[in-house]
């Protein structure tokens, strides 16, 4: 396999208003290989793919594809000259199917020939076969969840046959099985000749899939294309933060067996197909809910908070049956929270500020008489988190859909940390967050934890569960299989869950 | 616990609650609300020059005087459109709350105090209407207003057939015609306050700040636990209540309630509703609203049509060189912010 | 339920198609005459002219966009149109051809000024309505143009077999044009994938501005041909041609189902939107509703078959959620 | 010197006679201006802007057809506390107003002439009429309603369904279409109070073709002339928009140079006004509709030959 420079990225440069988000970075990627780009959340990893495939242009700096300086004025440059790209935030037309949303460049061709229906269905369905995807090419994408929509981006870039690929954080929300099988396409594809690049906050598929590196740090290059070969974890993190990682392993936490639940759910059936859910959580603890994707934890959250009808049982609060019709009666009268996981669509309102979003659960509590309110009040509140998260941003005043990707998960977040409740649901927090913040955050929430809050902790990244869950329920289906307590060994405990969920399917 | 060797501060790069020296300026330099300033300055300039009289205080007072009701209309329904919804019944509901107050004092004799606040309080509660049908629908506010806007404006046709009244104390039409300083309208300050009281509520209340993430995105205040049904429902009686003002201050300036003073169904208030708020930077979507704006886009506009009417061109061209006009502003205030921000980021 | 049932009933013209049937059997059973073929014929006619304004609207509607000036180039071309033939005596065809080519001029100023310039769509078309709207008075100083040729006012006043105008015809072609358009043409997917997710649609390589300028020539080219119509159908070239096709424009796509922000319309709903407007006028002429009370009338019942529909809606989103 | 304007309400055809009124009597009476200003829509605020404007820009006499008769008024209250006077144009301002006069038709007088003129032509035993009439907010159309109703009653008809707010094109064919295609056979007469559903009404018993449903329209549209002329429409109802141009502009330049109104000059009255002044109203049919203009030129002629002398008194 001779590998030669397939696209090189030299000096670039790029500033936003109050930003330098690069300031010189430099990339080499070569046929055959697939090419990590790291850095923490705000590095600039994004801004430089948007750069790459015409949707920024850069202020200073060349690219160069194949040899010849390329200038792309816009995406469909980009994509004519066969560089396709994955972006890090959904971009797909909701009411369009799977099919037609995967081929949308390929239609521009002729503007008038009818569109062939029957063949670019069957097409479709060979790309989402090979990604393991199991659903009608038909289906339109709305209808889908934020995993779905993923694999069908990433399908939507394959299809494309592209020399270059870029993949912003393409496994943010996969589980590992996923994962996997969009690792051996991908490794396929490189094979064939393809140069990859791939962003990813989890090292060790990085470490597993690549075969050279480049580093950013806030802007610049820490380390430029060297061959990933002879770096170990502990190297990248150094590179990625300037110093080595420290070990925030797990730590066991009891919870006196005498604390009564503060959440309790008995025997709840759902309109959207739950059944027989039994489960509590009590004060100061943490209980893992873990199930591959489209176990029905979201829905069953969402359950909880009335945005869709309990059809049987009762969900108590401190032990009294609440009936909660809406996310605004859950925080101001039971004082119930909900991390969303699905931050564009329900966690952040993009178009306003960062203080906008972090303030909004505070907004009713901190308002004095006539709901008077003053910025000064809502900063004061919610800065400890968000500079306890890191945030990486010019100012409060900063448009959140400006923020990197992970900068704006921190914000949704931080703004359920902020509110201050008893009971806390926190759905896929640390998605796209980079390792050092996701460390800070796990810490924030033992220390909710810790004075008292009951945490109900959905997330797919199975070493989050084992880090920071009490006890791990699993959920497959719709239904409970069954609880672990958690004892910190990532190979026992993961075991056991991949036992439950996988007796239940055989059952 | 772990991570001892952790900073605990954010490292230099974040420059949390610290705006960067300069970008305050440039900011305000960058929005819509300088950028109208600016047009409003050229263009009086500009017809002082070609016209005579623009700024003789008649003219100054007249336009004063049809700016503040525009403003008024301009923010009923900037304070819909934040929510993504709007208000096509502004007009209609208008005119209802102004006949309302006539007949009040008119023919139930009430004082005009009391009439004109029963005015407001059925302003709003037609908003109510308007506002409780199209959340407990989900049908979008464009129809529903579609549809009360005939309904609200027939019955009150229906009712009054037609008929004005004019038998209103004489401080209504003192109101309308008083000039302070020989050249503004009181009407004027009744316009200021609204702008206030709206500048007060999305900038230092909850329930303002509420509004407008609502109106920016549903879905994430619903689940940020804000009651958007309700939120909604706020939104409409507002802008009824602002409609009624509105319409009132029309009455003090004819010195009558009539049911024409918003053309048919009310429908003459639309454009200049939209335009106020649009130019100001309102976004039709939602979830932004300027009230500086939206009053200085009001006045732009209606100074614009003052200085054509005194510039005598061609009649039935008029229109044309309003439209004409418009774009031309528009494109400058666009130039101007390109202009700026590549001078910035450079 | 039966596949193609349960299809069926998803989909935008269903609702709309129930009303208008519940509403031809209501009004017909209470008022014979409204099912006579000269009724039928009016009915026909007004649909005709207003199918193609609510289709002007809907193209822009379908890119997330609005387009105020409808009234605008419709009354323009309509005047032209007139205009050609009565001062100039220009033979018809051309006449209507030049009237044509001006709408879609209009469409484009429209559409590459919206594109271009970034600014919104709603401040552009408003600024261009005037701008339309004030050459059509400075042309005409408000008074019609009377001479039209003698052909355009036979087809205007004809009809197939008595019952089907022939003015039904250009509008049912452009409802099948449209349709095939939207739902089997690249272009047509193009201008709703741009109102579906503007920025995805870029990303996916697709050219915003050509989709736009595109879409606002077609809007142009409609609102020109409705505007010919109506010279066709009033025997005269009025200026006040236009002046009251906005609300309209929104009512009919939107009863349709159409989503505001962009990315989904629906011709056949559209035009069911036309017919419920048109048979609800009807109706409130046909059963001597007071004149002060029409306008309530109207509005309840506009109230009530959108209402109607949004039930079955509503309905069927639980039914299916249940599944 | 003497600087008028001729203000209509909006654009419409019926007040083009204006301008050249108003350029005659500039010329005749050696005036400094009578210009003819049209606001850009038929809007109240419109009109009221563009008057003010006016007022800027030095006019000093104002000839105005109301935007509205009571909401226009504060606006000549204005006009005319700055030295300007104002006589209503075509329709008039509802008292007390600071207007001179009014000279104008009489709007329910001539939806009652026309009626009696249009049940004149009914034979049958039972007259049925209809009405197509304007905007309702135009308290004018109420006026036209109850007159049209009052003379058919007179004359044992009856008024079988008023067809309002139809002033625009699309919707006055829409209606009046779908209303005669349903009831053409219980309808004999139709009689028309507004210059859109006149000319849409001639256009549509033209249609129908038959003759046999007599119709009375308004105003001078060629359309409907020529249906005179085809003897599918019996009559029109003519007015005098010239003679209100041109004697308006000739009054309002005499009121500038100190005429005053005579306080007891023959005034008619109607629902507005007491101090109306009819400027000429006629009805005309096949016979006349060749001549119509010298018949109104007549008509002007007439009244402005005693104008002076009969209502002003001048020093
Ligand atoms: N459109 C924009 N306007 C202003 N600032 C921006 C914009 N896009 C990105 N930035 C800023 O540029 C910097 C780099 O952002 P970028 O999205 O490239 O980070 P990233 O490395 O992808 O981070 P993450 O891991 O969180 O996705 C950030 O500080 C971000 O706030
Ligand atoms: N209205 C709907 N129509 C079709 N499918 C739906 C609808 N609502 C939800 N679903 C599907 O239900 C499944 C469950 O959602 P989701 O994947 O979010 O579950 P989850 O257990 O929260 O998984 P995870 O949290 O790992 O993503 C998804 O596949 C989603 O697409
Ligand atoms: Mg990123
Ligand atoms: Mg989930």
């Amino acid at each position: 396999m001779a590998s030669e420079i397939a696209f090189q990225a030299t000096g670039i440069e790029k500033s936003f208003p109050g930003v330098k988000a690069l300031k010189g970075v430099s990339l080499t990627l070569k046929t055959h290989s697939i090419h990590a780009l790291l850095g923490e959340n705000g590095a600039g990893k994004s801004t430089l793919i948007k750069i790459i495939t015409g949707v920024h242009h850069p202020d200073a700096g060349r690219l160069i594809l194949e040899g010849q300086e390329v200038h792309f004025a816009s995406p469909r440059e980009a994509i004519a000259h066969r560089v396709g790209v994955v972006h890090q935030e959904r971009n797909l037309i909701p009411r369009f199917s799977v099919a037609e949303n995967i081929h949308l460049e390929q239609l521009g061709a002729s503007l008038l020939k009818p569109v062939d229906y029957a063949n670019l269905n069957k097409q479709a369905a060979r790309w989402l076969e090979a990604l393991g995807l199991d659903i009608d090419p038909r289906t339109p994408v709305s209808r889908l969840s934020v995993a779905k929509m993923q694999l069908v981006e990433i399908a939507k870039a394959l299809s494309l046959r592209s020399r270059v690929l870029l993949l912003d954080e393409p496994t943010a929300s996969l589980t590992p099985s996923e994962t996997d099988l969009l690792f051996s396409f991908l490794r396929k594809l490189r094979d064939s000749g393809a140069s990859l690049l791939f962003v990813s906050h989890k090292l060790e598929e990085a470490q597993e899939l690549c075969d050279s590196v480049t580093v950013l740090r806030d802007g610049s290059n820490a380390c430029e294309s060297r061959p990933m070969e002879g770096l170990g974890r502990q190297d990248i993190v150094r590179l990625m933060i300037g110093r080595a990682e420290g070990d925030g392993g797990w730590r066991k936490r009891d919870t006196p067996p005498g604390v009564p639940p503060a959440i309790e759910l008995k025997n709840v059936e759902t309109s959207l197909g739950h059944a027989n859910v039994n489960l509590h959580v009590r004060k100061g603890e943490i209980v893992g809910l873990y199930g591959l994707v489209g176990a029905g934890r979201t829905e069953l959250a969402k359950c909880i908070l009335g945005q869709f009808p309990l059809t049987a049982g009762t969900v108590e609060i401190d032990g009294k049956p609440a009936k909660i019709r809406s996310v605004g009666e859950a925080l101001h009268i039971h004082r119930v929270g909900y991390v969303s996981e699905d931050r564009k669509g329900e966690g952040l309102v993009l178009m306003h500020s960062v203080l906008g979003n972090a303030g909004i659960t505070v907004w009713r509590p901190l308002s004095a008489l006539l709901g008077f309110l003053t910025d000064r009040l809502v900063r004061h509140k919610v800065t400890p988190y968000i500079e306890k998260l890191e945030v990486k941003t010019p100012s409060l005043a900063q448009t959140v859909a400006n923020l990197s990707g992970g900068n704006q998960q921190k914000i949704s977040v931080a703004k359920w940390l902020a509110a201050g409740v008893k009971i806390l649901l926190v759905d896929e927090p640390s998605v796209g967050i980079d390792i050092k913040t996701k460390a800070y955050l796990h810490d924030l929430l033992r220390e909710l934890a810790d004075n008292g809050t009951a945490i109900l902790l959905i997330t797919s990244d199975m070493p989050e569960m084992i880090l920071l869950a009490d006890r791990i329920l699993v959920m497959n289906d719709y239904r409970l299989q069954g609880q672990l307590i958690n004892d910190g060994s990532y190979a026992g405990m993961s075991e056991g869950i991949m036992n439950l969920i996988h007796r239940s399917e055989a059952a | 616990m772990s991570y001892p060797d952790l900073p605990a501060k954010g490292p230099s790069g974040d420059i949390v609650g610290k705006p960067r020296r300069n970008t305050a300026a440039t900011r305000f330099y960058l929005t819509n609300e300088f950028g109208l300033i600016a047009l409003i300055v050229l263009f009086a300039l500009a017809f002082q020059f070609a016209t005579d009289g623009f700024f003789s205080p008649f003219n100054l007072f007249s336009l004063g005087r049809i700016a503040a009701v525009n403003i008024m209309i301009g923010l009923a329904m900037m304070v819909v459109v934040i929510t993504g919804g709007l208000n096509l019944a502004v007009g209609a509901i208008g005119v209802c709350a102004a006949m309302t107050c006539g007949y009040l004092i008119e023919v139930v004799g009430l004082p005009w105090p009391i009439a004109i606040l029963s005015a407001v309080a059925l302003g709003a509660m037609l908003g109510f209407i308007n506002g409780w049908t199209s959340v407990r629908t989900g049908l979008h506010s464009f129809i529903i207003t579609l549809a009360t806007m005939s309904i609200f404006f027939g019955v009150m046709i229906f009712l009054t057939r037609a008929e004005s009244y004019r038998a209103l104390p004489p401080v209504f039409a003192a109101f309308g015609r008083m000039k302070l300083l020989g050249i503004f309208s009181p009407l004027l300050l009744v316009s200021l306050m609204a702008a206030l009281f709206l500048g007060y509520l999305y900038n230092l209340t909850a329930v303002g700040r509420e509004m407008l993430a609502a109106g920016a995105k549903p879905e994430a205040a619903e689940m940020s636990g804000i009651n958007v049904g309700r939120i909604f429902i706020y939104c409409h009686m507002l802008s009824g209540a602002l409609a009624a003002c509105a319409a009132l201050m029309l009455v003090a300036r004819n010195g009558a309630a009539i049911p024409s003073m918003a053309g048919q169904l009310g429908q003459d208030w639309l454009l200049i509703a939209f335009l106020g708020p649009v130019l100001g930077g309102t976004l039709l979507t939602g979830g932004k609203a300027s009230v500086l704006g939206t009053c200085l886009g009001a006045f732009l506009v209606t100074m614009l049509t003052s200085g054509l009417l005194l510039l005598q061109l061609g009649d039935f061209w008029i229109q044309s060189f309003l439209g004409l006009l418009l774009l031309a502003a528009v494109l400058m205030d666009k130039t101007r912010r390109t202009f700026l921000a590549r001078r910035n980021m450079a | 339920m039966n596949g193609s049932l349960a299809n069926a009933m998803r989909s935008d013209w269903f609702g709309p198609l129930l009303v208008t049937i519940i509403a031809v059997v209501i009004v017909g059973s209470f008022n014979p005459s409204f099912l006579s073929p000269l009724n039928i014929q009016v009915l026909l006619l007004a649909i005709a002219v207003n199918g193609l304004i609510a289709f002007s609207q809907m193209l822009i509607i379908a890119i997330g966009q609005m387009n105020l000036s409808v009234g605008a180039i419709g009354g323009l071309c309509a005047i032209v149109f007139a205009g050609m033939m009565d001062v100039w005596h220009v033979p018809a065809p051309l006449a209507a051809l030049s009237a044509l080519s001006i709408g879609v001029i209009c469409g484009i100023i429209n559409g590459v000024l919206i594109a271009r310039t970034g600014i919104s769509a709603f401040v552009i078309t408003l600024a261009t309505l005037s701008v339309y709207k004030g050459i059509n008075l400075g042309i005409t100083h408000a008074q019609p143009f009377y001479n039209i040729a003698e052909s355009v006012k036979s087809v205007g006043q004809g009809a197939i077999f008595g019952v089907v105008p022939w003015l039904m015809l250009p509008t049912m072609a452009v409802g099948l044009v449209l349709w095939f358009m939207l739902n089997r043409q690249p272009i047509g997917r193009f201008i709703l994938a741009v109102g579906g997710n503007q920025h995805a649609a870029e990303l996916s390589g697709i050219s915003i501005e050509n989709t736009v300028v595109t879409a606002h020539a077609l809007s142009g080219f409609l609102a020109a041909l409705a505007g010919l119509l109506l010279v066709a159908r009033l025997q005269m070239g009025q200026p006040t041609i236009g002046d009251d096709w906005l609300i309209l424009s929104f009512a009919a796509p939107v009863i349709g189902g159409a989503i505001l922000a962009g990315g989904h319309v629906s011709v056949p709903a559209t035009l069911l939107g036309v017919v419920i407007v048109a048979i609800i006028t009807q109706a409130l002429v046909l059963f001597d509703i007071d004149p002060f009370l029409v306008q309530v009338v109207l509005g309840a019942m506009i109230l009530a078959a959108v209402g109607a529909n949004r039930f079955r809606e509503s309905r069927l989103s639980r039914k299916l959620k249940r599944l | 010197d003497s600087k008028i304007a001729l203000v209509p309400g909006g654009p419409h055809p019926y007040f083009a006679a204006w301008e050249q009124a108003g350029k005659d009597a500039a010329k005749d009476f050696g005036l400094a201006a009578a210009d003819y200003k049209v606001p850009q829509k038929w809007e109240l605020s419109q009109q009221n802007q563009l008057l003010e404007s006016l007022l800027t820009q030095g006019y000093n006499g104002f000839l105005i057809f109301p935007g509205d008769p009571v909401g226009s008024v504060s606006t000549v209250d204005e006009l005319v506390s700055n030295g300007a006077p104002v006589v209503g144009g075509a329709g008039c301002f509802k008292d007390p107003s600071s207007a001179s006069f009014c000279l104008g038709t009489d709007t329910g007088n001539s939806a009652y002439i026309g009626t009696k003129e249009l049940l004149k032509t009914l034979t049958g035993t039972k007259k049925r009429i209809a009405h197509f009439t304007g905007f309702l907010v135009d308290p004018n159309t109420q006026l036209r309603i109850d007159a049209v109703k009052k003379a058919a009653e007179e004359e044992g008809a009856t008024v079988v369904q008023v067809i309002a707010d139809i002033d625009a094109p699309e919707p006055a064919e829409e209606k009046i279409n779908a209303y005669l295609a349903a009831h053409a056979n219980d309808v004999d007469g139709i009689i028309t109070s507004a210059w859109v559903p006149a000319v849409v009404a001639s256009n549509a018993v033209r249609k129908i073709g038959d003759k046999r449903i007599k119709m009375v329209a308004i105003d001078h549209d060629e359309v409907v002339l020529k249906a005179i002329k085809d003897g599918f429409v019996n009559g029109t109802m003519l007015q005098n928009p010239y003679g209100q141009g041109y004697i308006g502009t000739f009054v309002l330049d005499k009121l500038r140079s100190g005429c005053t109104v005579k306080t007891d000059a023959p005034f008619k009255k109607n629902a507005l006004t007491d101090k109306f002044i009819d400027s000429g109203t006629a009805y005309v049919a096949a016979d006349k509709v060749d001549t119509y203009v010298d018949a109104m030129r007549d008509t002007t002629k007439k009244l402005f030959e005693t104008f002076q002398a009969t209502y002003l008194t001048c020093k």
